[in-house]
């Protein structure tokens, strides 16, 4: 059902909602799909000593990036018994209020999507060599920290 | 020759992302020769990962080899 | 922010993907959200007895789910730090692969958003006052049990 | 008068959705008369609410009141 080859994740600029209409459209066709969990990171207009974030530009170590999450994709169909999973994470500037990480994942029964897709976010977080500058309004950035 | 990459916050250090330099013999060897070069490398934060693998401690490297200087992560 | 009258959250046949994009791309002006979580649940086909559900006809004792929902939000609002709640429930009939059933929360940190969206659902099914009566191909259906 | 909805499979033992009835003194001698009426009703699984809220034990009735019987309800 579920190709395991290593797939790209990235796309520049922001993941946009007619994106993800259409993602969700693509599986009406799966019948056996019950329960679909959708994860989507949106960027914070965070205030930091006066100055509001205006975008953030993401960059990566591609080729480590998408092994990681083929290793992290593993793991998570070995886990728990999904229909299908995808993961789209934006490179580029995505400005605030626009969508950044949309992680999706379907299965028969609603827990093992919810239970993959909480899953699958942290260990973006945690595990993919990602970094996010933020871009201040007007002018200076600082780096972005994940909590 | 081996591949050097940088990211993030440590390219507001070393102004590129990328190097091509001769052969060392180890990542310590590396680590010594890029902090001469970058001297605020030594308070920077960061892993070391060899095509494509996170390293804990020195390991040898060969001709071809890339190596990645990543600060923590922030992604998504 | 959030007003905290009963609203109605059930519209006849499927929730459409276009819908959902739409609801998603009304959030990008508020740039105090940080991650969204959505949870939609999708008609299977499940084969009884060598029949296949083709679609399920959704009803509801609508005054006293309203009702329920208006507490359900209520509990969810003090318990969580989110930003905004939507819920859409199908009445009518949805056929197999259609939506039935979209949740939507927001916060400026994911952890709220997932684990609101998580516990919304759950008592979305515990204790909403609808009925699905599974209707399949061909004639005869069954009512739908919850697990 | 008082109103009594039934809801999911009841409705394929009582094949109405609906009901006005004189008034009842309390829940126990309106679910009397439906079994009387339904008596399949006697087999089946439900709730009683009573105006929107669902009830534990019997309570007396009001003119106006709406009563519903409910089976496990199975949304989503």
């Amino acid at each position: 059902m579920e190709t395991r080859k290593v797939r790209n994740i990235f796309m520049q600029g922001p993941v946009e909602p007619g994106f993800i209409a259409e993602s969700i459209a693509k599986h009406a066709t799966n019948t056996a799909i019950g329960g679909h969990s959708i994860f989507l990171g949106q960027v914070r207009a965070d205030e930091v000593n006066g100055k509001k974030v205006a975008a953030i530009e993401y960059t990566s170590h591609t080729e480590m990036a998408l092994e990681k999450m083929h290793e992290i994709r593993q793991d998570i169909f070995a886990k728990y018994p999904l229909t299908c999973m995808h993961v789209h994470h934006s490179l580029g500037a995505v400005r605030a209020g626009e969508i950044c990480l949309f992680v999706f994942t379907s299965s028969a029964h609603r827990k093992a999507a919810i239970d993959a897709c909480e899953e699958c976010v942290e260990r973006i977080k945690a595990e993919l060599p990602v970094w996010g500058k933020e871009i201040f309004e007007g002018e200076g950035y600082q780096w972005k920290v994940n909590q | 020759m081996i591949e050097v990459l940088f990211f993030g916050q440590l390219t507001d250090i070393t102004r590129i992302s990328s190097l091509s330099l001769d052969s060392f013999s180890d990542t310590d060897s590396l680590v010594s020769h890029l902090q001469q070069r970058f001297p605020d490398l030594a308070k920077a934060k960061y892993m070391i990962a060899v095509d494509n693998h996170v390293i804990n401690s020195a390991i040898s490297l060969k001709p071809g080899s890339r190596i990645a200087f990543m600060p923590p992560f922030s992604g998504g």
